[in-house]
C-alpha cells in the first residue's frame, strides 16, 4: 500500500524538523503510541494501539530514522506486529520552506500490512493511514504553535 | 445385445435424496471418539527466515495436547510430492516441506501445527505461538522473478525458472516468412482461487495394534492420496485406507496432495489419536492451490484470406512458491496440446517457462491448461478477423479442421483428435442466436452510442485424460486407466466399485444408467461405490472430464464380462449351448423362444450356490476390468455471448448466451446440461469477476470471500443450450466428457464479446478481468483522448 | 472462524446496558451481530465482553410518530421492508433495506447496529442522512437526541459516547411533494455499497426544487452529505441538465477510499453517476 | 464461563452448557451432531450454514449459540415432515438443483424464507433472493428452476405453503 501526501505546517522548517525527529514528540503525536524507547542510534522500540473501528490491536515493533539530511529529508522505517497482523513500511519525508515561514512536508511510503488484517480490512487501510498521518502532523503543528 | 439404451434419459439423481435432507457425509461430518482438532499457524510473510519459534506459552494453554513445528516433522514425513515432472524440461523440484523448516516462501506457508481438544482452543494456542521472522525480499510476478537480480526462492533454481518446456511441429519460421499478416499479442490469464464450497480437510486416525491409518479426506483421487501418503510416511499402502465419499466440489483443487492431510496423518500416528483438520475459508485461500496465472506472448502468421499458418507461443506460468503435485503438467502438456484449438494450423511452436514466486502454489483448476490454450487461440481468431476485417465466424470456418480429417494429428504430432464436426455446432449456434439479426441489432445499438458486442468461442478440449502410455511419456507419475468391478449378489442386486471419485458430477446415477443399459438390472438395484480404497480397485480418480469416458468404459467392459458369464450359466440351466441363448432385458432366453428363460436373479443365485455350473465356469459373478483407452476424447462446440456494457459504470452485462456442445453420446441430458451451466458460469466469472490479487509484498489482497468475487445467482442470465452428437470412436459408448467444456468455452466467448463491444473505441484486445472499473478506465481514457 | 473467548452479559434493561458498558470498557454491544461477529471470527475483533441487547425491552418495533416514523434500534431490515408504516410514509427506507446484504442478513441485521458501527460501506448511514433522522441514545447521563448530521464522525466512529447505546432512530414526516430514492453500486463480492446515494428532493408549487438532502455512502471513509449538489439543486427546475450539473458536484471535497475493485478515481466517478440517478428517480417520485 | 442454553431444534428441546463464543453452527454440528448444516466461509458470504430461526432464515455461522437461547430452529434435517420431502427439496431433486450438494442445505433453507416472503417470485426476484447463497457447481440456472417448481407446487397445495 502506497501512502503519499502533502501537509503544510504553520511553522518554520528547522522547528518542524526538530519535532519530526524527536522521539518524545513522535510518541506524543502519533496516535495510539503507548511506549517509545530508544534502543540505538535513531532507533526506537515502540508499542502502539491502533484501531479501525472494532478492529483494534496493540502492535509492538520498532522505528528507525535514517539518511537524515537536516533539515531537508529523512527516511523512516517502521515495523510492528500484533494479534490482527503486522505492519512494515519505509518512507521518505521531505521538508521544504513554504510561503510565510510555513513548512511544506511531502511524504511517500510503502507500507505492507499482513496477516488477517491485511486480507480483510484493506478497503479501510488507506483511510486509516491517511487519518493517522493527518493527526500526526496536526498534532506536531499544534505542539509547535502552542509553545 | 443391449437391454435398454443407456443414452438420453434424464432420470433424477440417486445421490440427491441424501444431499437434500442433510444426510450427506462430508469430511467435516466425521466424528471419532477421542478426536482432536488441529489448527495450522501460517506465515504472514511472503518470504522470511524463521529465526525462532517459541511455543512455550501456547503449549501451556488449556486443551492443548501438542504442538509441532517444521523441524518436528522432518523425521516423520517426506516433503509434499511433485508427481508430474515433464521430461526434457530441465525441471528442478524444490523441497516442499508440509511445515516450513527454515524459510517461509509465501503468505500461508505452514509454520506450526497445534492439536487441542477443540478447534477454538487450537486457534487460541496458535495465536499464542511467537515466531520470529527475518524477512527476505519478495517477488510475486513471474516476469519479475525471471529477471537477473530478482529475489531467489531457492539456490537450486536459478532465476526462479523451475522448468522450460518446448513443443513444436511444422516449420514455424517458414510460415512466418510466407505469411501476409504477422502480429504479436500478449495475453494475461489471471490467477484464480478455485473456491470449492467445501474447503480442504482431513480426519486421520492411526490405530495402535493394527498399525493402520484411516484417512477421511476431501480428494478427487483417493488412490493417489494413498499411494503418495505411503511414499511420504513409510506406512505401507496395505495399512492405509483413504475414504473420500461426499466431496463438496473440487474443480481441480482437490487433486493435489495437501500438506494438511500429511500433517494430520503423521501427527495421528505420533499421538495415536484421531486428528481433524478442516481449512476455514481464509486458510483455504492461501493454503489450497490456486489456478491459471499465465502471461502468454503469442505470435501469429496468417494469410489474407484469414487462414492461420503459424503460431508461436511463449508462456510464463506462475507456479507459486513450490511445485504442487500435478502442477508442472498443467502449463506444459495440458496447455500446449490444445493450443491450435479446432483449427488446422500446420506450424506451431510453444515454449513454456514455469516460474517460482512468493505466492500460493498453482495447480489444476477446472480445465487446467486447456482454458488458457482456448482463450489464447480464440482471441487469436478474433484478432486475425479484426486485422483482416473479416467476420470472426468466417475466419473460424476457414481454419476449422474439416470433418473428414479425423483422426487428426496436431502439428507437433503429440496428440490426435478423435472426431469432430466443427461447422455443425457453429451452424446451429448461429441459427439459435439469429446471427444476421443480431449484427443488425448491434449496428442499431452502435448508432445509438451503446457498447454492444458479440463474441464467439468455437472451442475444443482434450478430455478423458488417458491413456497410461501417454501419461508415462508426459512424465505423469501414474497411470491414467480406470477400473471397475461389477459384483452381482446372489439376490440379483449389483454393486459397482469404481476408481473414479465424483464431486457432484452424478456418476452415482449415470453409472447405474450405463449398467442398466448393459445388464438390464433396474437402476434401483444398483449401488455405485467410490471413495474407499479398501473396497475399490486401484483407480486414478475424477479430473480432466475422464470419469465417464474412462471409468464408465471400464464399467461397461466389466459388465460385459458378467453378461458373458451369465449367458454361459443361463444356457447351461436351460440345457442349450451358449450360442443358442440371448441376453435380453436382464434375462437369458433361448433364441426364438422367449418363454424358455432364466431370470437375472435365478442366474445370480445359481452362480453363487454353484450347484450346477457349466464345465470350466467358476462360481460367483464378480468381474473387474481395467480400461486403458487408446486415446483421449475431444469434445467441442460453439458458444456465442452477447454483452452490453454500461458506459457509466463500466459493467458488462451478459444479454444472451448460446452454447452448442458436442460431447459425443449423452447418458443423462439433465446432468450434462447441469455440467455445462456450471461450467459456463465459472468461465464467465473468470472474465468479469474473479481475480486473486497480491500486492508487491506478497500479501493476498483478495483474501476472503468479501473481496474475491465468485458469481452469485444474479450475476448471469439463463443459458440457451443445444447439442450435436459426434461419437468418440475410442470408447464403447462413444462419449467424450463434459465436466470442463463450459468453463473452457465461455471465458473467450465473453471476452471476445467485450472486445467487440469496445471495438468502436479502437480496442483490439483487453485483458481479464474485465471488471467494471477496468472497462470504465478504458472508456474514460478514450473519452479523454 | 473461531472467535476468542469473552465474557457474556445479557441485560434486561437499557439502564443495565449502560451500567455494563461502564463496568466493561472493552465490551461491545451485540444486537444482530452481523457487523461484529464476522470480525470476531477472523479474530480481528476480540472484545473482552459482549453485551447482548437481544432481549432488552423497548428497543423493538416501528411506530408512527407524529406522521413520521420511529425505528427501535433493534429493528431489522426485514421488519423495515415488511412495515406498513414504512411502506406508506418512507418507502425509500424499505427500498434501501431491500438491497442490504441478503435475506439472511436482513433478518438479523439491525438499523441501530448499522449506524452505531458506522461502516463506511453500509447503506443506512446515507439513507438516514438523506432523511434527516434523529438518533436517540441513552447513557450514564440519561437520554439525548443526536441529529444525524452530527452522528457520523469518521470511519467506524460516531459521536456516541463509549457508554451510550442507541435506542431509537426517528424520521419526521416528509414534506409534501417529496420524492426519495436510494441507488447503489454493489461490491461484487461483499455486497456492500461501493457507492450508495440516497436522495430526498422536495418540489415547491412552482415545480422547482425547494429542498434537497443528498447523501453518499461507500465511496469514502464516512457517509456524507453532498452539500455542493444540494445547493446547486435548490431553486432550480429539476431538468435532466440541471440534475446532471448538480450531480457533478457530488464528489467535490470528498475523500475517497480505494480497494482492488474500485479505486479512488472510479469511486468519485460512480459517486457522480449514482447521485444523478438517485436524484432523477427522487424527482420523478416527487412529481408523482 | 459457560452459559446454559435451551434451544428447540427440529421439534426437540435441548439444554446444554456452552461457551459464549460457540457459534450456533458449531452448536448444531458438534453438540447436537446435526451435520446437515455446512460451513463454507468465515465472513458470512456463502450461506451454506443457513437455518431457520424463529421463522426466519439466518446464517448460523453469524449467530452465537447463546443468542439463540430460547429459539425454535429448523435445520435441513427437520424440513421434510413425516417422510415427505418439502416442495423445495422436491424441486431441487426434480430440477437438478444440486451437484456436489454442499451448498444445498443452506440454499434450500433460504428458499423456504424466499417463498414465504414472496410466494410467486419472478426469475429476477429469485436470483436476487439468493444473493446470500453461493453455489460453485450449478451456475444457479437449475436452482432457479427448482424454486419455481416449488413455488408452483406450493401455490397449488396451500397446506404446504403454510409450512414453517
Amino acid at each position: 500500500m502506497k501512502i503519499t501526501g502533502k501537509h503544510t505546517i504553520n511553522a518554520p522548517r528547522d522547528q518542524v524538523w526538530g519535532r519530526l525527529i524527536d522521539p518524545d514528540s513522535i510518541a506524543a503525536c502519533l496516535p495510539g503510541v503507548e511506549t517509545l524507547d530508544k534502543v540505538g542510534d535513531d532507533e526506537y522500540s515502540m508499542a502502539m494501539n491502533i484501531g479501525i473501528g472494532m478492529v483494534k490491536g496493540t502492535y509492538t515493533g520498532k522505528v528507525r530514522l535514517s539518511n537524515m539530511n537536516e533539515p531537508t529529508d529523512y527516511q523512516m522505517y517502521v515495523e510492528g506486529s500484533g494479534r490482527p497482523g503486522f505492519i512494515k513500511g519505509t518512507g521518505t519525508v521531505r521538508l521544504a520552506d513554504g510561503e510565510n515561514s510555513t513548512t511544506d512536508i511531502e511524504y511517500n511510503g510503502d507500507v505492507e500490512v499482513g496477516g488477517p488484517v491485511g486480507a480483510v480490512a484493506q478497503r479501510m487501510l488507506g483511510g486509516v493511514a491517511n487519518r493517522m498521518v493527518g493527526q500526526f502532523f496536526g498534532c506536531v503543528e499544534s505542539k509547535i504553535t502552542g509553545e | 445385445m443391449v437391454a435398454s439404451s443407456p443414452f438420453g434419459s434424464s432420470i433424477k439423481r440417486r445421490e440427491d435424496p441424501r444431499l437434500i435432507t442433510g444426510a450427506g457425509h462430508y469430511t467435516d461430518d466425521v466424528r471419532l471418539p477421542g478426536m482432536l482438532s488441529m489448527a495450522i499457524l501460517r506465515s504472514p510473510h511472503a518470504h522470511a527466515r524463521i529465526v525462532n519459534i517459541d511455543t512455550s506459552a501456547a503449549k501451556a494453554m488449556p486443551g492443548v495436547v501438542a504442538i509441532y513445528t517444521g523441524a518436528d516433522l522432518v523425521d516423520l514425513v517426506a516433503p509434499v510430492p511433485c508427481a508430474w515432472q515433464p521430461k526434457n524440461s530441465d525441471i528442478k523440484v524444490p523441497e516442499y516441506r508440509p511445515l516450513a523448516v527454515d524459510t517461509v516462501r509465501y503468505v500461508g506457508d505452514g509454520v506450526a501445527a497445534v492439536v487441542a481438544e477443540n478447534r477454538y482452543m487450537a486457534e487460541d494456542a496458535a495465536a499464542a505461538i511467537n515466531v520470529q521472522y527475518d524477512t527476505l525480499p519478495v517477488v510475486v510476478h513471474q516476469l519479475d522473478a525471471m529477471k537477473d537480480g530478482a529475489p531467489q526462492l531457492y539456490d537450486s533454481v536459478p532465476n526462479n525458472v523451475a522448468f522450460h518446456f518446448h513443443l513444436e511441429g511444422g516449420d514455424v519460421d517458414a510460415a512466418f516468412q510466407k505469411a501476409d499478416l504477422t502480429f504479436k499479442q500478449r495475453l494475461v490469464n489471471q490467477r484464480l482461487i478455485p473456491n470449492a464450497m467445501e474447503t480442504r480437510g482431513a480426519v486421520a486416525s492411526y490405530q495402535r495394534g493394527s498399525n493402520e491409518l484411516t484417512l477421511w479426506c476431501t480428494t478427487q483421487n483417493p488412490h493417489i492420496v494413498r499411494f503418495l501418503m505411503s511414499l511420504c510416511t513409510n506406512i505401507p499402502e496395505t495399512q492405509i485406507r483413504v475414504l473420500s465419499q461426499d466431496i463438496g466440489g473440487g474443480f481441480g483443487s482437490k487433486i493435489a496432495m495437501q500438506a494438511g492431510e500429511m500433517i494430520a496423518s503423521v501427527i495421528s500416528k505420533d499421538l495415536l489419536r484421531p486428528i481433524k483438520w478442516m481449512e476455514d475459508r481464509s486458510e483455504n485461500y492461501v493454503s489450497t492451490t490456486h489456478g491459471r496465472d499465465h502471461v502468454d506472448d503469442v505470435e501469429v502468421a496468417a494469410m489474407k484470406d484469414g487462414r492461420v499458418v503459424g503460431l508461436k507461443v511463449t508462456a510464463y506460468a506462475n507456479m507459486g512458491a513450490y511445485l504442487s503435485t500435478a502442477a508442472p503438467g498443467v502449463p506444459t502438456w495440458l496447455f500446449t496440446v490444445t493450443q491450435s484449438g479446432a483449427y488446422d494450423i500446420p506450424n506451431v511452436a510453444s515454449d513454456v517457462y514455469g516460474v517460482l514466486t512468493n505466492t500460493t502454489a498453482t495447480d489444476a483448476y477446472r480445465g487446467a491448461g486447456r482454458p488458457e490454450a482456448t482463450y489464447l487461440i480464440e482471441r487469436v481468431m478474433d484478432l486475425v478477423a479484426k486485422k483482416l476485417n473479416l467476420d470472426p465466424t468466417e475466419v473460424r470456418r476457414k481454419n476449422f479442421i474439416p470433418s473428414d480429417a479425423f483422426p487428426y494429428s496436431i502439428a507437433s504430432g503429440a496428440i490426435a483428435y478423435d472426431s469432430g464436426d466443427y461447422d455443425k455446432t457453429l451452424d446451429r449456434a448461429l441459427e439459435m442466436i439469429d446471427y444476421a439479426a443480431l449484427r443488425k441489432e448491434q449496428e442499431q445499438a452502435r448508432a445509438e452510442g451503446r457498447l454492444f458486442g458479440v463474441g464467439f468461442s468455437t472451442y475444443i478440449e482434450v478430455c478423458g485424460l488417458a491413456p497410461s502410455a501417454a501419461a508415462g511419456a508426459m512424465g505423469f507419475g501414474g497411470g491414467l486407466y480406470e477400473s471397475a468391478v461389477v459384483r452381482v449378489h446372489p439376490t440379483g442386486k449389483v454393486t459397482v466399485l469404481t476408481g473414479i471419485n465424483p464431486q457432484g458430477q452424478g456418476e452415482g446415477t449415470t453409472f447405474a444408467q450405463l449398467l442398466n443399459g448393459e445388464l438390464g438390472v433396474p437402476v434401483e438395484d444398483i449401488e455405485i461405490v467410490w471413495g474407499d480404497t479398501d473396497r475399490i480397485p486401484m483407480g486414478w480418480g475424477t479430473y480432466g472430464s475422464r470419469s465417464t469416458a474412462v471409468g464408465g468404459s471400464a464399467l461397461v467392459f466389466a459388465a460385459r464380462k458378467v453378461r458373458d458369464k451369465m449367458m454361459k450359466i443361463g444356457a447351461h440351466l436351460l440345457e442349450v449351448s451358449p450360442e443358442e441363448v440371448v441376453f435380453d432385458q436382464g434375462s437369458v432366453h433361448v433364441k426364438g423362444a422367449p418363454d424358455q428363460v432364466k431370470s437375472f436373479g435365478e442366474i445370480a443365485l445359481a452362480a453363487y450356490t454353484a450347484w450346477n455350473m457349466p464345465e470350466g465356469v467358476t462360481p460367483g459373478l464378480d468381474e473387474s476390468y481395467f480400461f486403458d483407452p487408446v486415446s483421449n476424447t475431444f469434445p467441442f462446440g460453439a458458444h456465442v455471448c452477447v454483452v452490453e456494457i454500461d458506459k457509466d459504470s463500466g459493467k458488462a452485462d451478459v444479454r444472451r448466451y448460446v452454447a452448442v456442445d458436442d460431447v459425443g453420446n449423452v447418458i443423462n441430458p439433465m446432468i450434462v446440461d447441469g455440467q455445462i451451466h456450471g461450467g459456463i458460469a465459472q468461465g464467465l466469472a473468470q472474465a468479469v469477476l474473479e481475480t486473486a490479487v497480491y500486492d508487491d509484498n506478497g500479501q493476498l489482497l483478495s483474501g476472503t470471500m468479501m473481496d474475491y468475487a465468485i458469481p452469485k445467482a444474479s450475476s448471469f442470465p439463463n443459458y440457451e443450450l443445444d447439442r450435436t452428437v459426434t461419437p468418440c470412436p475410442f470408447n464403447p459408448m462413444g462419449l467424450k466428457g463434459v465436466g470442463e467444456a463450459g468453463t473452457i468455452a465461455s471465458t473467450p466467448a465473453i471476452m471476445n464479446a467485450i472486445v467487440d463491444a469496445l471495438s468502436p473505441l479502437g480496442v483490439e484486445h483487453f485483458d481479464m478481468p474485465a471488471s467494471p472499473q477496468r472497462i470504465w478506465q478504458l472508456v474514460h481514457e478514450q473519452k479523454g483522448n | 472462524m473461531y472467535p476468542s473467548a469473552f465474557d457474556y452479559f445479557r441485560p434486561s434493561s437499557v439502564d443495565e446496558v449502560v451500567k455494563l458498558l461502564q463496568e466493561n470498557p472493552e465490551g461491545k454491544i451485540i444486537a444482530g451481530g452481523h457487523s461484529l461477529l464476522p470480525m470476531m471470527k477472523l479474530r480481528l475483533a476480540a472484545p473482552a465482553s459482549l453485551i447482548d441487547i437481544g432481549r432488552v425491552p423497548g428497543l423493538d418495533g416501528i411506530r408512527s410518530d407524529n406522521g413520521g416514523v420511529a425505528f427501535g434500534a433493534r429493528t431489522t431490515y426485514d421488519q423495515i421492508i415488511k412495515s406498513d408504516v414504512v411502506q406508506q410514509t418512507l418507502p425509500v427506507a424499505a427500498e434501501a433495506a431491500g438491497v442490504v446484504g441478503d435475506i439472511q442478513v436482513r433478518n438479523r441485521g439491525t438499523i441501530g447496529g448499522s449506524i452505531a458501527h458506522a461502516d463506511p460501506a453500509a447503506d443506512f448511514p446515507a439513507v438516514l442522512l438523506a432523511l434527516d433522522a434523529k438518533v436517540n441514545a441513552t447513557g450514564p447521563n440519561g437520554q439525548r437526541t443526536i441529529g444525524i448530521d452530527d452522528f457520523f464522525v469518521d470511519m467506524f466512529t460516531t459521536s456516541l459516547e463509549p457508554e451510550e447505546i442507541v435506542t431509537e432512530i426517528s424520521v419526521a414526516k416528509p414534506a409534501a411533494k417529496t420524492g426519495m430514492a436510494y441507488e447503489k453500486f454493489s461490491h461484487p463480492a461483499s455486497g456492500y455499497a461501493i457507492v450508495g446515494v440516497a436522495a430526498s428532493v422536495t418540489l415547491g408549487n412552482d415545480g422547482n426544487v425547494s429542498a434537497a438532502r443528498i447523501a453518499i455512502t461507500g465511496a469514502g471513509p464516512i457517509a456524507v452529505r453532498a452539500n455542493g449538489t444540494e445547493s446547486a439543486l435548490v431553486g432550480q427546475a429539476p431538468t435532466a441538465e440541471n440534475v446532471k450539473a448538480a450531480a457533478q458536484k457530488a464528489s467535490d471535497g470528498m475523500t475517497f477510499l480505494g480497494d482492488i475493485h474500485a479505486g479512488e478515481e472510479y469511486r468519485a466517478h460512480l459517486t457522480r453517476v449514482f447521485t444523478e440517478r438517485a436524484i432523477n428517480k427522487a424527482v420523478e417520485r416527487a412529481q408523482g | 464461563m459457560k452459559q446454559q442454553v435451551t434451544i428447540t431444534v427440529n421439534g426437540t428441546t435441548h439444554t446444554n452448557e456452552v461457551e459464549p463464543r460457540l457459534l450456533l453452527v458449531h452448536y448444531l454440528r458438534d453438540v447436537l451432531d446435526l451435520t446437515g448444516t455446512h460451513v463454507g466461509c468465515d465472513t458470512s458470504q456463502c450461506g451454506a450454514c443457513t437455518i431457520e430461526m424463529n421463522g426466519s432464515a439466518v446464517k448460523s455461522c453469524t449467530v452465537l449459540a447463546v443468542q439463540a437461547d430460547g429459539a425454535e430452529i429448523t435445520t435441513i434435517e427437520g424440513l421434510a415432515k413425516g417422510g415427505e420431502l418439502h416442495p423445495i427439496q422436491e424441486g431441487f431433486w426434480e430440477m437438478h438443483g444440486l451437484q456436489c450438494g454442499f451448498c444445498t442445505p443452506g440454499m434450500i433453507m433460504t428458499s423456504v424464507n424466499l417463498l414465504k416472503n414472496n410466494p410467486h417470485p419472478t426469475e429476477a426476484e429469485i436470483r436476487h433472493g439468493l444473493e446470500g447463497n453461493l453455489c460453485r457447481c450449478t451456475g444457479y440456472q437449475n436452482i432457479v428452476k427448482a424454486i419455481q417448481y416449488a413455488a408452483d407446487k406450493m401455490s397449488a397445495e396451500p397446506a404446504a405453503a403454510g409450512d414453517d
